[in-house]
């Protein structure tokens, strides 16, 4: 199994999870994250003194994956929350060796 | 010299704005007296009208404690909210304690031009009770209403000095502000001193109160220092925006609501026609500065930085307050727009220019209170024929000079004692959880449950 | 006619319930005078009061606009509160200015009946100072309390356009509305014009202030059109809850108490008995108009959604305050009852229905001021014999044409000029980074520091 | 026995403070009657200014709703903020209609000693409006100010109940306290009842408004129980933070202006010299218990703890208000100051004991308003030599008899018909999501969009 | 090394804690976030509008542990977490290559 | 690629934000979380009941980073979080299988 993990754009989530649903993905988790890259906050004034803001706001979206979802749950998540311009965000892909379903004590593939 | 004196000396000085009035009011009395052939009537109708006056203004001050102390919660980081808190419902506690065992009596009681005498207060309206309104009010709704004063100035002191202030230390200071600094200068001036005998003007405390305030926030925070990681090294500021605008503002429109006691009460009378005019008008010139102050800032914050500041515009609104404080009875309504007007361009300039001095002044009351209050100070003569620059500015020295002076000897104390700083470490962490051992929002993320 | 009207005609119209009063109140001034020899110390008193009520009340409804600011806070997105705080005091500010300038005159000055005259509003007190108490009230102290209803027709308009309209046309918008728009439409009531000759009756304004208000603010919201994402292509309603309830409650809570200020200091006067009488009645009823709209509101909502939803309930809190408006003095309090109850039922249907039209409107402002004020202004002649269905019908129609046509021209002149909408990218962002380049609450959750 | 009761009452109890300024008020206007020989001017002035007491006393009573409001959302987690805040809007409206249905004349109506008389209240102001003012105020008026004051007695219950009781029940709990139990309890002491006759003493409700809340509040928590998860097996107690200190820090604000309507409007008049002697004092009393009770409250959690508590520092307040309102006339300010701190001394130990008993109060409201309600009541004969302690402990045992009585009986009745506590699945997920289906800060993270 | 990252329902978080500490783990990470799965939100009202609650509360927990105690972390999770409810939750188990303590920099084994 | 995820004091995210810009590091993922460890919170008292803080709040700096950058991206982090107090926290290393970046498509070493 694989573990997807998308950085996005807040306003694409919603997208992102149409996206996933509709390749039968029955769960995802989301997080709140702070993301420093590329994509540069504008410089802000704030009771005169100037910054600039490093950190803008994104969604983290963990989605454990069979390995055959794996490529196109990462090319659904690209599509979903692409709009073209810098900040869109990353996609990492990583090896889980080990699921379960809490509930029930299923594992890997049934725990999805 | 009683606890009437700051009407009296008010009445004395005013000159034709507020002295005509109230000789028609007093000749108005004088004939009704007689016309009825029994003035205890009216009086004792003119005595609860003016004794009305200072509680319900009385009470809209006491609420502009609740105003500083959501208006500081507003702009300091979260770590450090519960204290300010603290801060704020405390020395408004303390401010009422010393005032009641020190203060009044060393601002109103006695005869010295410099100084009040030492004595508990205690009210005595035995002569009303027996039918002599001469006194005009209870007595006790003067004090309440100078209380509530004193309170205001303490406030500005927290503000300033906040996130980094230990919480003790700073209770100290305000005993000694509120209990004696305050007081004595005060005595000066409202307390029927040598300043009110030059002819210095201060209707409801420009100077007074927010200078008073102000300095006193100066001092402390050129001997404090600055917040850890303020200034860059580089010479340029790092900005540490506060936790929640919208509390900000709802501390600032309790501040203005508060200031309509504020201004409206220093008329210290209501039972007469011209009275209620005056406090009719003071209203006027009191919102219409405030609401100059605000657009003057947003446009002055657009001008300059393309954007509004909404926390520019708060302090507009107070700016306009501060500045018209000094003389709100007097100006015609367009000089009231141009005072406050330009109390809210001084503010916007004034907040970046502190920073530059690396001065640390967590929500920007030395620029409202100290700046404006001066300023406020300035323009009386604009509109008050009776007062001079040269007069006005003496004051302004005088009550810079003896506050100043007055708190660094006490802060200085506090700093070679107790300590007037949390440590570095304590600072980092916040001072809610190092003085406090508590968080103000102490949830993971709202909405969830704690961990 | 002169800044008085207001009282005149109210006298003249209210008929039985109102006049009799006034007048017993009047006979007894005139019988006293007599008995005394000397009416002047009555009618000084009498002055006087009449003057606090309307100071008293006048900064009740100040404080009105610290309510609509939490209650618009609390109910908009984190991402678009600092800009709505920014609306709030900022609209105060120039309703007060432009009341000075050209509203008041606007709209008590002059003698034609469908508008006032062009002229910087400026007091004249003397007659009262040179002992004439016959003007009744202070000049000032009138225009301070008209000024604060201005301002509250504003607050209305800021609310249902939240989270996408541009700061400066909004406030160009209320430029006109203070300055223009309300005082002509009040001039025809309370400045005696054509529709007070009439015999349209609107104690308090349900309609003059609550319904133009809504007028202005439907007229708006069509213009603007819905927030992106509100509405979905297959008809169901997105809803975007709001930041924080305990903020709408207190904003809640605070235009509660200043509706005593409201709808108590529109009696005018305060200086008899009979004055006072009919101002304790209006705190009754419209306190419990009021709780009936809760109780009705949350009753609604449970039976129909079988949950209880607070905004619905707070929402029903100021459907029975606007409802109660129009007449606050005449029902007896089971009437007061059941007009606040209807109210609070029709909010809890209205806001669905107007989401049903598409029609965004983030507070519910529309369905609060616009219908609750429709109907509290058609139940008048349920307990006001001197009033007909009719003649209230004209008024309302009346003030929805006027302001609908002049809102739509304002509005478009502005969408077509400067525009009166943030882009898409900038709404999604949220007006508060995209305007004003910072954030209600900066911090990353709270309990940690800022990064 | 009439609305005046409370009136007379007071008069005839409280001995040479309160009596000799009142007689010698009542000797002023008669002689004055007779020097201008026509009373009724006079007269109308004084119902003037007593009704105008009542009103703005009452106003600013009513403000303490939102006190409340704001206390207890700031003291309860995020996830029961929404309900809270909905239970505080709503039994304010409920306390107003039952107060009118039935409870203020079973409290003030009749000729027992033990109860009123059922019937809807109606005022009667025909011998005023016709010049007789012996009424001394506009009826409704003090139907206003006794309403708010039964709100206050209910706002303490929903405090200590609150993240486990049902809306609904709550609801209905609040039904019959504020339209039956309070006006009961009341009538035997402000309605000229029994204790009343035997020289009992409490001015402003430490016993009847404070107490009585606090009873109920007690009665309720026993029989709700515990938070889950608030007391382990092990004995030790899990402290639930609240979720926002500066809103209950706002809260101890409102409530601490309120408090000024609360005990100075319990002088029930402002027409004489006397009487507004007597508010000033009051307002000074109230303030100085207030601010004695949090330093106290400081001091005492600073030598246990080594930490001050902000919580307790807020609830330091609360108890010096509410051991002052007993007797805020009599005192001299240096015992108001005691009265106070002993006040915040004890509430600073009451609630970790309270909570050693497993009594889970969520605010303190217990500590608060029971324990310095009798802590009040019992200070009285210090400075008031017309009471004793034994009449004091009477009426404490009374009253607290029959509000545990009573409360029992319909929070049993409750319990076992339609249940008075949400299952612990509603419970852990938040009274928000399950009564109200919603929650009061819906969004994930400040600053950041809702998912 | 493995990570064990659970998510799970939040009043479950001291539970799982102390069943983790009892096994000896002296550390972990927690963290707020939202899932979205098989368990749906109610279908609630706001201001007459309905809607459906797709992202649920829930916390996840992250553990580092050594590769012999992984299995036991997993299944102590598993116990602890588990109402047997829908809605409660997984346990993914994923490889790390490197740990270090920043204080002492001390690896692997040592770091936890 | 690797997954450096590091668990450090929140006051010292500007510290290594920077120290990672100068390795070239151009983006990185923050997240707040709470976390539990040897290092205790102190004995809190709440209205006169004590308790104790087992959850300290502490950041967490994910950082997608090329195998060769990896070893000197750990030691980048150690040095910079470092306190040589108890509680600095953890550097955690694990595997990415593939990385994407959402605005190009661009894979991998091209994608961060
Ligand atoms: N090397 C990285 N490791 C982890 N997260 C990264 C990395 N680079 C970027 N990110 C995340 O991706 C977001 C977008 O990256 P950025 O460089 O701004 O734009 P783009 O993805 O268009 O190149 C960043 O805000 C950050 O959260
Ligand atoms: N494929 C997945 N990847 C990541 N997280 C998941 C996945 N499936 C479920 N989750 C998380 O687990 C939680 C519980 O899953 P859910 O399907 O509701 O119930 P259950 O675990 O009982 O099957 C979800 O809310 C989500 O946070
Ligand atoms: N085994 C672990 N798995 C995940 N996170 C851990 C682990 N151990 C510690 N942590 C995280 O590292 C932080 C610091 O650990 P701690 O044991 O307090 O100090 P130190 O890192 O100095 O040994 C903890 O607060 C926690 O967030």
């Amino acid at each position: 199994m694989k573990l997807v993990m998308a950085i996005v754009k807040p306003f694409k989530l919603d997208e992102v999870r149409e996206a996933l649903t509709s390749l039968g993905i029955q769960g995802l988790t989301v997080s709140e994250v702070k993301g420093f890259g590329r994509q540069k906050g504008q410089t802000e004034i704030y009771r005169g003194a100037e910054y600039s803001v490093s950190f803008l706001p994104k969604v983290k979206v963990e989605v454990a994956v069979a390995d055959d979802l794996a490529a196109r749950t990462v090319e659904a998540i690209q599509k979903a929350a692409n709009t073209g311009r810098i900040g869109d965000g990353k996609v990492f892909v990583m090896e889980i060796v080990e699921a379960v379903r809490i509930r029930t004590g299923e594992l890997n593939a049934e725990a999805l | 010299m009683t606890p009437t004196t700051r009407t009296a000396r008010l009445a004395a000085l005013a000159g034709a704005i507020v002295l005509a009035p109230c000789a028609t009011a007093l000749a108005q009395d004088a004939a009704l007296g007689e016309a009825v052939g029994e003035a205890a009537a009216t009086t004792e109708t003119t005595y609860i009208f003016n004794t009305l006056s200072f509680l319900m203004h009385g009470f809209l001050v006491m609420w502009m404690a609740a105003g500083f102390a959501m208006l500081e919660a507003g702009l300091v980081r979260s770590k450090n909210v519960a204290t300010i808190c603290l801060k704020n419902v405390s020395l408004y506690a303390v401010a009422g304690i010393l005032y009641y065992l020190v203060g009044y009596n060393l601002m109103y009681g006695g005869e010295s031009a410099f100084i009040g005498s030492f004595a508990v207060w205690s009210p005595d309206d035995s002569a009303a009770l027996a039918g002599d309104f001469s006194g005009n009010y209870a007595a006790g709704s003067d004090w309440f209403f100078q209380m509530v004063f004193v309170a205001t100035a303490a406030s500005i002191v927290s503000g300033t000095l906040a996130e980094r202030s230990k919480l003790w230390p700073f209770l100290i200071f305000t005993v000694v502000l509120t209990g004696f600094i305050y007081p004595i200068a005060g005595s000066w001036q409202w307390g029927g001193g040598w300043l009110s005998e030059m002819g210095f003007y201060d209707f409801a405390g420009s100077t007074l109160v927010h200078s008073v305030g102000g300095w006193a926030a100066l001092t402390g925070a050129l001997i404090l220092g600055a917040r850890k990681g303020k200034y860059r090294p580089d010479g340029g500021v790092n900005p540490m925006p506060g936790s929640s605008l919208p509390l900000a503002t709802l501390g600032t429109f309790v501040l203005w609501l508060g200031w309509f006691g504020f201004n409206g009460g220093s008329q210290l009378a209501m039972g007469s026609a011209a009275d209620v005019i005056a406090i009719a008008t003071i209203y006027i010139n009191t919102n219409l500065a405030a609401a100059a102050g605000v657009i003057a800032a947003m446009a002055t914050s657009q001008v300059i930085y393309r954007k509004v500041d909404l926390t520019m515009a708060l302090n507009g609104v107070l700016a306009g307050l501060v500045s018209i404080t000094a003389d709100p009875l007097s100006p015609h309504p367009v000089t009231a727009l141009f005072v406050g007007a330009v109390g809210g361009i001084l503010v916007t300039l004034a907040i970046p220019a502190i920073d530059k001095l690396k001065i640390d002044d967590v929500v920007g009351a030395i620029s409202v209170h100290l700046i404006c209050g001066i300023w406020g100070t300035i323009a009386v003569p604009i509109s008050n024929a009776e007062t001079s620059f040269a007069t006005q500015l003496t004051g302004i020295v005088a009550y810079g000079a003896f506050t100043v002076v007055a708190s660094t000897v006490v802060w200085y104390a506090l700093k070679l004692t107790v300590g007037v700083r949390v440590n570095p470490e304590e600072e980092e962490l916040g001072l809610d959880r190092a003085e406090l051992g508590m968080e103000a929002y102490p949830e993971f993320g709202h909405g969830s449950r704690s961990i």
